[in-house]
Formats: structure tokens, C-alpha cells, sequence
């Protein structure tokens, strides 16, 4: 591999490349080389620069300083009409479809004016249809894609970044939002592409990934460049060392559970997505829901919490029946929920860290009349951001100029602000790395150890084993599996969540 | 058979505008007797022709999440210039040389809100202020007749196509051209994803500040083409016309059920809402109303429309 | 022609009596808004007068906007009316409509505002209001004496042609009264402010305008409902004492304060008058008469303290 | 010493609005040595008053994302129920009940936008004209008088104190609330809040609709305050005043520098927006520039306002 890398040229080569945002260094002299046909991992902590490097490679932003070359030549990308010409395609983190437009023009939305001044509603419609089912899934191409599920949104993104003959294809964290099923094919695909000489940048924090997928691995930290290293010569304790600048111990913190009386106990409850599922949870106990991507499990704590309304069930705290009709009714009886959506549900992105950590529980800040008072606040957000380790100058900062694991972190500031029975906590570490993952698991232990009964969702197996002290798996709206500790494995856990007769993904 | 049925179920659904419009289209034909002839009918149909134009230019720009409050002054302003230009230059001339006005004026708001980012209210709000003016300016307060021998325009005005008046099928074309736009064209399609998601058109390499000034331009010369059957229908260009039509046709394109946040919206739902009021204000006359009370019963109107479209987003 | 003056009488019996029976006649009106109490005046006197002949009312409200206005002229033929009368917003503009409701057969009659010649109505009901004007500027030149005369003028909205005659009538007003006893013209009209024929318009426009010219010492404005606005503003800077504030209409709130002295004069343009005579003419015509004259001033009669008994009635519509 | 300077810079690019402030006011004094009079400056901020009041609570409004067309009718409406009031009960239950009246009708518009969720432009303007219809109702379309025994409300609408005019007096105490609510109270807090991301303050527990609501009432009731000191400055409550008022205001907001996306604006900004919308009109009346030219230029100052305020977002 060396060997050839020396000899060809190369397809990518970001050279020093510098970017700051308002006076904010986001990258300093990164350079990262790729050759066609690798499959090139980019890692690092939360807010380190993966996503802005790539988005100047796609011409979403522009560079202060630095080179970019192509296949040895000099480009210069200032608009993401340029890098198209080029052969770079992109799939964002943040989704970018448009989800009042049917799949198939979302397919083909960077062509959409190619293909002249009349919409050709049926060839747009089977050649999307083609192209969806060549990649191994199955979705109408007529379909709204603000009606799919978010899993079958990222593969429209998936098959529209492949409707263009591509030269580099860059995947910002693509499998965040898929099953274990659909990242399967879409190794698949990444292999294939491989085989035909694209080279690929792919940003993932789930090392295991990098270690099935990827040729070499290049670690941002603090906007900097590591070498690139080669995936096969190299193990994981190596990557997180230049990701954390540290090793880490464990990466599930021990926890010795003491569990007390029932805290929260649903029945039969049923919402649109959900079909029949009850279930309880124990004071100090974590309880995690796993499941594939599109089986309920936002939809049933959406309906425990009252964010959305649900048809029939009850729900019952330390053993009464409560009626909830809105989510300020739930918090009232000390429920809360971390949502599974950070920037849509969870942080206000304008508002300072102070200001989204107390948004939960503002009579603790307030005096007579509903006025802050100010010092008090302070002092108490000062102590939770020190608690936490959320990583900021200070408490008056805008959330949204935090890194994503960091912002996660003030979202579970808040409800560690009040005094909650019930702590639902919808993917706790979604897009969060692998330091701030820790740190995260050693925040949900200690609200168990506060005696706080928790209920986890996460689409990642391995998380739910190492946090949780009883897991349920989800398919279909209803509850397949109830697994104790000492069933906990991955296989389990699988085989209850495909059922039977796995089938694909499908809109209808 | 069966899913034609089910078909049209669904049709209705989707587009209950439509039912709406039927309503009242029955509420009508019981309230007076002299609504369903056809002279109160053509009435109906040359009276709404100004809003009804100008509507399908102000979809587009909801469609992109925008919004345009100048269309009022702009009819009045070109109302004005046309008559003058009636009075210099041929009358080809004058009416090209006033549609260019309106797309003129209506593509200084394009500029102002994709160039400069400015927010389309207080963009097209300035601009009303301003074009209001310059039509009290140019007209000198006074009313201005459109030139004896531009009695092609005022013939043309007050004329009909096989029982059809023309501003009628002014409207019809317009609303064809921008149905059509918007499902078989690119251009309606692009419009309809900036209002849905402007940044992922914006990474997908589309130009999306060159299609908000576009709809902009395009209200413009619809405002102005307005103004021009104005000035045609009376045979003056008069500056203090058009004073709140702006929210006439806001109303219509939302009791057609498109969305003012944009990405959402149909021709012919807007062209529906456009005869809602237009009805509503024809058959209160019709039936004797007092103006006072007709206002508070299109507010309500107005009010109840709104609230049943809601079924349609289920 | 009849001249301003020798016309009708103002006291509220009919002077004409109807040999037909009419209650089998609708007659439409069409007003040109409903947003000023002069309108709301003259539309209720027609009606009365209207309906105190037997025959039927119906009105359609023009809102201001001369399309909206055409599109109630066409509501009205819709509905089958069988007089059409008429307040244009604009003296072109409603040509056409008014031919259309000539060719289908509707006699149309004007009132208040003028229309172009080329309109085929009847006859058109109005006030003379240049030669209102006239009288107000006269009053102002003889109460003034040899002072130097420094005005303002409110008026009520941009291009309005019967504010323009008003204007234009005072200023022909003082102009020939300082020449007639002065031998020479000393005025100056230093600002004209804008009051939308409103009384906080009015009060609006007076504290600008006092602002830029403290000195002024004659107030004109084109209607009552300005001018007592107006008269607040300048009560408010204690400048009413010396100034003369003159209007225009006889509003019933107006004379009452010529009662008092507090305001100068206004020049009478009733909506009440206006009512009752284009509705006289409507029943002469049905009645056969067919040589009824183009144009029919109402009388103009300037108002101030002297003559202000004989025309204040508190329980007025105006 | 420097730190304070930094400090001063610092808020003066915040605030920018300051500075468009500042230059508006040496302008007027170069162009009309009547400007800095005291009599023309207490006429200054008496003409402002009923938009800075009601402006305050638009700031509200537009800061959880919505906006109100009705306030201009609203104003109209209490100004004749006002005087109406006044003719057949005491003087303090006439402005009690005023004052109820529009915080009434602003509870319309807020249940129309919190409960049923309508789009606010589209229910407020529904509004707008119900409540201008209701305003020509009850007063017959004539202006009404305030009662003689209700002199206290005339003496009070021309008096001042301490050479401020009342009115401004009021002013100055909305707007004290206003600034002292929005930077210190959690009320102020949690409506930006909600303009800034609406679900998810709702899903934090806050009863969202209930705030939503709060906001029309408030204006309703500041709409209701402006429209009886208009009744008590002139002694008549007319049905046709404050047309086209609702647009000035929410002028004033954004010159203000306040976005109309909602969770971002202050209460001294928009002060300042007030004042240097009414220093335009002002000015030029000063200088006795022509009412159509007026039109125009206010225009411009706005869209440069705005164009200015772009500088603050860097
Ligand atoms: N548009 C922007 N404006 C200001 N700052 C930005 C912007 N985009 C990114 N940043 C900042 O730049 C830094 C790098 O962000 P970036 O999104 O590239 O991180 P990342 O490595 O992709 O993190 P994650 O793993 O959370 O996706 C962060 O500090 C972020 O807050
Ligand atoms: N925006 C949406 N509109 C309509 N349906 C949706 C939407 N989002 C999700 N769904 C549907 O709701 C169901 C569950 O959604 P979702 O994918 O969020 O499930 P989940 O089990 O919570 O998975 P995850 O938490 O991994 O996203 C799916 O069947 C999906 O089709
Ligand atoms: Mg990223
Ligand atoms: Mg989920």
C-alpha cells in the first residue's frame, strides 16, 4: 500500500488547508492525501473540523489558506457547482433533501437542469427507481421524502450522491442514522466503488467501522492533522490516543445498579407508530429500548412524555395513574426527555448554554414575579458546566458555537438541573466521540445512582449492553424482547429486532 | 372503475379548496338569484381578473417563502404610466415600455431580498411606500387619461372574447402558463424546493438567489399587467387604486391552502381561493349586505377558510 | 345653468311631490367609501329621501379605489336596480360604467363630485366649491383687514379635485377682496399640510405645520373634521387665540363652535342638501320631466357666528 | 478606562440602530432650525406615541416568531367604543372597559395563532378587517363624541407633565416595562426563546400556547391605550384612523434592528426604530417636502436603515 501510494498520484490532496470561523480557528494546516480507489476514514472529536474540511472540499465553504489538488492538479473550488465538475460528491451530515419534492427529483436535484426545461415525470422516476434498487433498496420514487422515515431519507441521500458518476465521494457520519442492516449494503456499495477506482472519504466516531471498511484513517484534533495511518498497522487504542490526546480506560464506566420501586410503568399504550407496548422501569434502574431504525421507539416516549398524543394506554408514576396532556404536564410530574433530534428538539441554538440549561426548570432561577435572579443562576449553571465537563470559556455562550458531543451534554445539563423521577433519554450519543461518549455513560450512571429511573434508546447495540441493566427490543411498533444482564448479546438483541422474516425497507 | 373513485376521493381531499369553493359556489346560487347569470358571472370573473393575476405571481413568491406587499402600488404606479405613455408613444410601445416598469420595480425587491438579504416584508413594504409615491409623483395626484388615440387599449379593456372579457382571459393564460410551470417545469420545481429547503438547493449547485429575483421580476409585470387592464377598464391611470390589494391577494393564495412558510402550494388551489373572495365580496353585494358588515363577514370568511384547510395536511 | 344660490330651498320638506307611483323603483347608489362621516352623511340622506318617496334603497360601497367602485356600479345593474346615482372618485374614470348603465337603459344621475361631459347621466347634484372657497377667502380678507395675511392650508388627500377647487376659490377669494378694499394682495400661503380628511389627520398635520411656522395667523382646511383637529393642535401651542381657522361642509360639531367663537367659518356643503336634491331630481325625471339642467349647484352659504342660528341643528345626521 | 472605551464600541455596534439614531438627528438639525425646538420635539414624541406603544408590544409578537396586522384596526375601534363608553358610564369603567375590549381582540388573534395554529399573518389580517368593520358599526361611520362629562380624558389627552406631553408619559412607561421584562424578567427570556426554536422549548416543559397567547393579548391591550389617547387628544373616537398604522409599526421594529424570524430584538432598539420613523416624517414635514416625495423618501430611509442594520450580524 505505501509502496503504491508513493508511485501514483494522487485523486485528493488537501494541503495545509486553514479555516476560521469569525476569529474561531475551526482547521489550521490540516492536509489529508488520498488515492483512488481507498477508502479513506477521517476521525476525531466532536467540533475537531471533519465536516468543514469536507465542506470546502465540496465548495459549501471556502478556504482561508491552504492547496487543494486533484488528480496533481491545482483546483480551486469556490462554489459547489465547481467541485461537482470535478467528481466530488458529498453526503452531509445535516440532511440536505428537500422534503416537499418527490424522492426521484431528490435524486436527481443536482441535475434537475440538465435535463432541460420540462420535467420527464416518468424516465426521472424509473431511473430513480433503478438507481435506488441497484443499491439494494427499495423506496417509491413518487414518494414525498418529508414522509419517509429518516433511514430511508439518508439513502435517497446515498443514491443521490450516486446518480453522478463520481471521482470522490465523501460520507460525513452516514451510518448514524441507519440499522446494522442497512450499513451492511452500504459497505456494500462503498466496496464496489472501491473495485472501480473512487476514492472514498468516510467520517465515522464508531471505530468499529473503520476497522471493517476503511484502507487508511487520518485523525483531526484541535484542527490539526495527524499522518494518515494505515488501518491494518494500526488498533484502537492507537486512533483514540490522537483523538483524546489521552487513552481511555474503559469505555463503559462500571456501575453497580441499586435498584429500588417502580418509578414509571406504561400500558398498553398506542400511538400511530406504535402498537400495544407496556413496560416499566425501577428507581435507579436504566432500561434501554433497542430496536432497527423505523420501529417505534422515538414514538413510544414521545407518546410516555405527551409530545405527541397518543390513542389509548396509560401511564402510571410510583404506581398512580397520571393523565398527560402536553410535555409541560410530564415535566410537572418529573418526567424528562433528552430528545432524539439535538438541533431541531433539544438545544436552542441562539440562546446561551446558561440560558438552555436552565430552560427546564426557570422557578429555580427566578424570584418574585418571574424575575432572574442573575447571580444565582450563575453560580448554578458554572457548578453543572464543571459537573459535566462541557468544554467552554463560558457560560454565556451562544449553544450553537459548541461542538455536537458538547451540546448533547447541555441538553442533559438541563434536565440534571431539576429534580426528575424519569429520565428519558432518546440516543444519548448520537454523532457524539468517544470521549465525550464516556462521559456521557458516566453522567446516565449517576442519575441511576441518584435512585432517577432512565430509559435509554440507541441504535447502538454495544452502548445499550454496556449502560443499561435490562434491554427491550422493538420491531414493529411492539415489543419482541425483554433481555435481562446476563442474556445481554449482540446476536440477541439482533435477531429479536429483525424478527423472523427480515425485510427490506420499503415506503409502503 | 373503483380507483378512479378512489382517485377522485383523494383528489378532493387533497385539493379541499375545492370544496370550499363549492360551497360557497351553492351558498351563493341560494343566497341571490341574480348570481347565476351569466352577466353577474362575467361581472365575477373581470372583477377578480386583477387579484387573480397578480396571485398567481404572488404563489411563486410564497412558494420560495417570500412575500411581496408592493403589487398594490405597483398597479397603481404603472396604471399611471401607461396612460401617460398612451400620450407619447405608440401604444405597442407604451405597453411594453409599462410591463418593463413593473418588472423594473419588482426586480429592485428581487434584488434587495436575494442579493442583500433583506427580509421580503420590509423590502416590498419599503418598496410600497416608495412606488405609492412615485405614482402620486408622475400622475400629479390627478388621475391621467390614457390618449384618445390609444382607443385600442380602452376598447380592449371593456371588450370580450366569445362572451369572455379579455381581463378574464388574461387571467385564464396566466394561471395555464404558471399550473403548468409549476408541475412540468423545472423552474416551478426549483421554486418549490428553495421554499422547502433553500440551503440543500443552494449545496446542490442551483443558483437559488437568481430564482428569488426571478419570482420578484415575474410579480412585478404581472402587477404591472394588471395595472395596465386597470387603466384599459377605465381609461385612466389613476395613483390611488389598488390601496391594500396586497392583502386581497395574500388572502387568496392562502385560502388556496399554500403554506406562507413556503414549498407548499398549487395554481389552480390559489386560483380557487382567488374566486372564493371574489365571490364572497360579489354575492355580498348581491344580497345587500352593508359595507361595514361585509367587511367583518370576509374577515370571518376569511377566518373559517383558513381553519378548514387544516383538514388537508391529515 | 343654475347659479349657486337660486336653487332650492334647504328646509326639510320635499319641495317636490311625485304625480307616479314609485315604490316599485329600486334605486341603486353608489358611494365612494364609507370612510368619512361626509359620505356616511350623504348616503344615509339619500336614503331617506329615497325611501321617503316610496321607492327602494341600495347602495354599494366603492371603498375608496376606483376599480373597486366600478366593480359596485356592475354589482348594482346585476341586481337590477332602476336608477343608478352615482358619487364618482374620479371624473373619468367611471365614464365607461356610467355608458354601460346608459345603454342598458338606467338613467344615471351625479352627485357630489364631478364627471367628464362625455359621461351620458341625467343630471349631476353639487356643491360649488370654488365658490365656497371664494366666500371663505373673502371673509378671511375682510376680518384680516390690512394685516398681512400668513395661511396654512390642510389638506385632505393627494389629487382630490374638490379640494383643489376649494383651494383655488380661496385663494381667488382674498386675492379679490384685498384688491377691492386694499387696492393691493398681501398673503402668503406658507405650508400646506396633508389630514386625510380626518380629525387626527388634521391635528397631525397643525402640530408640524406650527412647528415650522409658529406665526402663522389663518388656518385653512379643507373640510370641518380638520380643522377642528387642527384647532386642538393649535389650542395645544396656545396659538388659538390668534389665529382664524375657517373649513369647509357645516358639520354639526363645527358650529357648534362658531357658537362659541372658537371657530372662525366654514362654508356649507351639506351632505343633507346634496341628498335631498339629487334625489328631487331622480323623481322629476321619473315624473317625465326630461329638460332637467346638466349641472345643479347646491346654494353656497358662507356660516359664521352671525348666521350660525339659523343653520345649527343638534340632533343633524351631519 | 480602556476597557470601558472597548466597552462603549462594543455596544454601539450592537446597538448600530444608535447610530443610524444619532445621524438622523444631526441631519434634522442641519435641515430645519425648528427641529430642536422644545415645542417641536414634545410634538416629536407625542406623534409617536401611539405607534411606540403599540410597537412594544409588536416587539413581543414578532420576537416568538408572529406578527399582527389588526392593531391599526384595533386602535380605531377602541378610540369610538372609547368615546362611546364615555357617553354612558363613568369615565375610569369607560377606559377599563376600552382597555378590556382590545386585549379581547388580541385574545382572538392569540387563540387563532396558539390554539388553532393559523398562520398569525393571515389571522391577524382576517382580523384587521373585522375590527375595522366593527369600528364603522358601532360608530355608524361618523366620528364619535367623547361626553362633556368626560372632560378629564380631553384635559388629560392635551395635558402634560412637567413639559412632557402625557402620551409620551405612557410611552416611556410601556416602554421602561417592556426593556425591564425582556432583560431581566423570565418572561422576556422564554419568548425569545420560543422564536428561536419553538419545539424545542415545548418539549423543556414550558407551556408554549399559553405564552403565544399572552402576546396578542398584550398588544390588544397596548393597541386598546393607543387608540384612547388618540380619542382623548382629539375629543372623537373616528372608525377611520390608524389605517395603514400596523405597517409602521412593525416598520419601526424592524429599523430596530429586530428580525422577523423571531428570537432576536431589544426593547431600546426598537424604541429607536420609533423614533427615527417619526423624525422622517417629521423632518420633511419641517422642511415642507411634498407629501408624495415624503412617501418616497421614506421609503429609502428604511431600506437603508435596514441595509445598515446588516453590519450588527458580523
Ligand atoms: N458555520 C459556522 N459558523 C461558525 N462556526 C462553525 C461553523 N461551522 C462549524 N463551526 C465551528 O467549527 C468547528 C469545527 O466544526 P465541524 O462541524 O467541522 O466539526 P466536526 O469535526 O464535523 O464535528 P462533529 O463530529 O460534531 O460533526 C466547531 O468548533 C464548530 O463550532
Ligand atoms: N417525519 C416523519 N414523517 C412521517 N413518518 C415518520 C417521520 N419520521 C419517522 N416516521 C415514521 O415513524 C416510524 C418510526 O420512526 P423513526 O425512524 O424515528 O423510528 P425509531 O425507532 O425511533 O428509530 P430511530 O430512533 O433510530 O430514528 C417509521 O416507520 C417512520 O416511517
Ligand atoms: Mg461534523
Ligand atoms: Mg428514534
Amino acid at each position: 500500500m505505501d509502496m503504491l501510494h508513493d508511485q501514483l498520484v494522487n485523486r485528493v490532496e488537501l494541503s495545509n488547508i486553514s479555516k476560521s470561523f469569525g476569529g474561531v480557528a475551526a482547521l489550521k494546516d490540516v492536509t489529508l492525501k488520498a488515492l483512488p480507489g481507498e477508502i479513506h476514514a477521517l476521525m476525531g472529536e466532536n467540533g475537531a473540523g471533519k465536516s468543514t474540511l469536507m465542506k470546502i472540499l465540496s465548495g459549501a465553504h471556502q478556504k482561508d489558506g491552504g492547496r487543494i489538488a486533484i488528480d496533481g492538479e491545482e483546483v480551486h473550488i469556490k462554489n459547489t457547482h465547481d467541485s461537482k465538475k470535478l467528481g466530488i460528491g458529498i453526503i452531509y451530515q445535516e440532511f440536505s433533501l428537500v422534503p416537499e419534492l418527490s424522492v426521484a427529483e431528490n435524486v436527481f436535484l443536482n441535475r434537475l437542469s440538465e435535463h432541460g426545461v420540462w420535467m420527464k415525470w416518468n424516465s426521472l422516476k424509473k431511473e430513480a427507481a433503478e438507481l435506488i434498487q441497484s443499491i439494494g433498496f427499495n423506496i417509491n420514487p413518487s414518494a414525498k421524502v418529508a414522509n419517509l422515515s429518516i433511514a430511508q431519507q439518508q439513502i435517497v441521500e446515498i443514491a443521490k450522491a450516486l446518480s453522478e458518476k463520481v471521482k470522490v465521494l465523501i460520507l460525513d457520519e452516514p451510518s448514524a442514522v441507519l440499522g446494522p442492516n442497512e450499513v451492511q449494503k452500504l459497505f456494500d456499495i462503498l466496496l464496489k466503488l472501491k473495485k472501480e477506482g473512487v476514492t472514498i472519504i468516510y467520517i465515522s466516531h464508531h471505530l468499529s467501522e473503520i476497522f471493517q471498511i476503511a484502507d487508511r484513517v487520518t485523525v483531526l484534533k484541535d484542527g490539526k492533522s495527524s499522518e494518515s495511518l494505515n488501518v491494518a498497522e494500526t488498533d484502537r487504542d492507537a486512533i483514540i490516543k490522537l483523538m483524546l490526546g489521552r487513552s481511555l480506560d474503559a469505555m463503559f464506566p462500571p456501575r453497580k445498579p441499586v435498584i429500588g420501586n417502580e418509578v414509571l410503568r406504561v400500558e398498553h399504550i398506542q400511538s400511530d407508530k406504535v402498537k400495544d407496548v407496556s413496560l416499566t422501569v425501577k428507581a435507579g434502574e436504566v432500561l434501554g429500548i433497542a430496536g432497527l431504525v423505523g420501529s417505534g421507539r422515538t414514538e413510544v416516549v414521545r407518546a410516555i412524555f405527551a409530545a405527541d398524543k397518543k390513542q389509548k394506554g396509560s401511564v402510571f408514576l410510583h404506581g398512580r395513574k397520571v393523565r398527560l396532556r402536553n410535555p409541560h404536564q410530564a415535566v410537572e410530574k418529573g418526567i424528562g426527555m433528552v430528545p432524539e433530534d439535538r438541533k431541531q428538539q433539544g438545544v436552542i441554538l441562539s440562546l446561551s448554554i446558561k440560558q438552555n440549561i436552565s430552560l427546564a426548570n426557570l422557578a429555580g432561577v427566578t424570584g418574585k414575579l418571574g424575575f432572574i435572579r442573575s447571580n444565582k443562576e450563575s453560580a448554578h449553571v458554572q457548578q453543572l458546566i464543571k459537573k459535566l465537563l462541557i468544554k467552554t470559556q463560558h457560560e454565556d455562550i451562544p449553544a450553537g458555537q459548541l461542538s455536537g458531543g458538547n451540546q448533547q451534554k447541555v441538553v442533559l445539563a438541563k434536565w440534571f438541573n431539576r429534580d426528575c423521577h424519569v429520565i428519558i433519554i432518546d440516543e444519548p450519543t448520537r454523532g457524539v466521540d468517544v470521549g465525550a461518549k464516556t462521559e456521557i455513560y458516566n453522567l446516565i450512571n449517576e442519575l441511576a445512582g441518584r435512585g432517577v429511573a432512565i430509559l435509554v434508546i440507541s441504535s447502538e447495540t454495544a452502548e445499550l449492553m454496556g449502560i443499561c441493566d435490562r434491554i427491550l427490543v422493538m420491531r414493529d411498533g411492539q415489543v419482541h424482547g425483554e433481555l435481562e444482564k446476563h442474556e445481554f448479546t449482540e446476536e440477541h438483541i439482533l435477531r429479536y429486532a429483525i424478527g423472523a422474516d427480515r425485510q427490506p425497507l420499503s415506503t409502503n | 372503475m373503483k380507483s378512479s373513485l378512489k382517485r377522485t376521493i383523494h383528489f378532493i381531499i387533497k385539493h379541499n379548496t375545492i370544496i370550499i369553493f363549492l360551497l360557497m359556489l351553492v351558498l351563493s346560487a341560494l343566497a341571490s338569484n341574480a348570481f347565476f347569470t351569466p352577466n353577474n358571472l362575467a361581472n365575477l370573473i373581470r372583477q377578480v381578473a386583477p387579484v387573480g393575476i397578480i396571485s398567481m405571481g404572488m404563489l411563486l413568491v410564497i412558494l420560495t417563502g417570500g412575500i411581496d406587499l408592493s403589487v398594490g402600488s405597483i398597479v397603481a404606479m404603472i396604471g399611471v404610466l401607461c396612460a401617460l405613455f398612451t400620450q407619447s408613444m405608440s401604444l405597442p410601445l407604451a405597453i411594453v415600455a409599462s410591463l418593463l416598469a413593473g418588472i423594473v420595480v419588482g426586480s429592485i425587491s428581487g434584488y434587495l431580498v436575494s442579493v442583500q438579504k433583506m427580509a421580503p416584508f420590509i423590502a416590498t413594504l419599503a418598496l410600497m411606500t416608495i412606488v405609492r409615491g412615485l405614482g402620486f409623483i408622475f400622475s400629479k395626484g390627478a388621475p391621467v387619461m390614457v390618449a384618445d388615440s390609444a382607443s385600442a387599449l380602452t376598447d380592449f379593456g371593456s371588450g370580450s372574447l366569445l362572451g369572455i372579457p379579455n381581463p378574464a382571459i388574461i387571467l385564464f393564460l396566466v394561471f395555464g402558463i404558471t399550473a403548468v410551470l409549476l408541475k412540468y417545469n423545472i423552474y416551478g420545481r426549483i421554486l418549490i424546493a428553495i421554499g422547502s429547503n433553500e440551503e440543500a438547493v443552494r449545496l446542490s449547485g442551483i443558483k437559488v438567489p437568481v430564482y428569488k429575483f426571478s419570482v420578484y421580476a415575474i410579480i412585478g409585470g404581472l402587477a404591472a399587467i394588471s395595472g395596465m387592464i386597470g387603466t384599459a377598464r377605465t381609461g385612466v391611470g389613476s395613483p390611488n387604486i389598488g390601496i391594500g390589494l396586497e392583502l386581497d391577494v395574500i388572502a387568496a393564495v392562502v385560502i388556496g391552502g399554500t403554506s406562507l412558510m413556503g414549498g407548499k402550494g398549487s395554481a389552480l388551489n390559489t386560483f380557487l381561493g382567488v374566486l372564493i373572495l371574489g365571490m364572497i365580496g360579489n354575492i355580498m353585494n348581491l344580497m345587500d349586505i352593508a359595507s361595514y358588515s361585509q367587511q367583518v363577514i370576509k374577515g370571518l370568511i376569511i377566518i373559517l377558510a383558513v381553519l378548514l384547510q387544516r383538514f388537508q395536511e391529515k | 345653468n343654475s347659479k349657486p344660490g337660486d336653487s332650492q330651498n334647504q328646509s326639510g320638506e320635499a319641495a317636490v311631490t311625485s304625480k307616479k307611483d314609485l315604490s316599485h323603483i329600486k334605486v341603486g347608489y353608489c358611494t365612494p367609501s364609507l370612510n368619512a362621516s361626509f359620505y356616511v352623511a350623504l348616503s344615509k340622506s339619500i336614503q331617506n329621501s329615497v325611501e321617503g318617496y316610496g321607492m327602494k334603497f341600495i347602495s354599494v360601497d366603492g371603498q375608496g379605489d376606483i376599480t373597486k367602485q366600478i366593480t359596485g356600479v356592475e354589482d348594482l345593474i346585476a341586481k337590477g336596480v332602476d336608477v343608478l346615482i352615482i358619487n364618482p372618485l374620479d371624473p373619468k374614470a367611471l365614464v365607461p360604467s356610467v355608458n354601460a348603465a346608459v345603454k342598458s337603459g338606467l338613467p344615471v344621475f351625479i352627485v357630489d363630485s364631478y364627471i367628464e361631459p362625455s359621461a351620458r347621466y341625467i343630471t349631476s347634484v353639487l356643491a360649488d366649491n370654488q365658490g365656497n372657497g371664494e366666500l371663505v377667502g373673502e371673509w378671511i380678507a375682510n376680518k384680516l383687514g390690512k394685516t398681512k395675511i400668513k395661511a396654512a392650508i390642510i389638506s385632505g388627500a393627494q389629487g382630490n379635485p374638490v379640494g383643489k377647487e376649494k383651494r383655488l376659490g380661496f385663494v381667488r377669494g382674498i386675492a379679490e377682496t384685498q384688491l377691492r378694499t386694499l387696492g393691493y394682495t398681501d398673503f402668503s400661503i406658507v405650508s400646506q399640510g396633508w389630514g386625510g380628511w380626518s380629525n387626527n389627520g388634521g391635528l397631525k398635520a397643525m402640530e408640524d405645520i406650527l412647528a415650522a411656522h409658529p406665526d402663522i395667523n389663518v388656518l385653512m382646511a379643507e373640510n370641518d373634521a380638520m380643522a377642528m383637529g387642527a384647532m386642538k393642535a393649535a389650542q395645544e401651542a396656545g396659538k388659538a387665540d390668534n389665529m382664524l381657522i375657517v373649513g369647509f361642509d357645516g358639520q354639526k360639531e363645527a358650529l357648534e363652535l362658531i357658537k362659541q367663537g372658537k371657530y372662525g367659518a366654514t362654508a356649507l356643503n351639506s351632505p343633507i342638501g346634496l341628498g335631498k336634491l339629487v334625489t328631487e331630481s331622480v323623481v322629476k325625471y321619473l315624473n317625465g320631466d326630461k329638460y332637467l339642467d346638466k349641472v345643479i349647484y347646491t346654494p353656497s352659504v358662507l356660516i359664521s357666528k352671525e348666521e350660525v342660528n339659523k343653520f345649527y341643528d343638534p340632533k343633524s345626521i351631519f
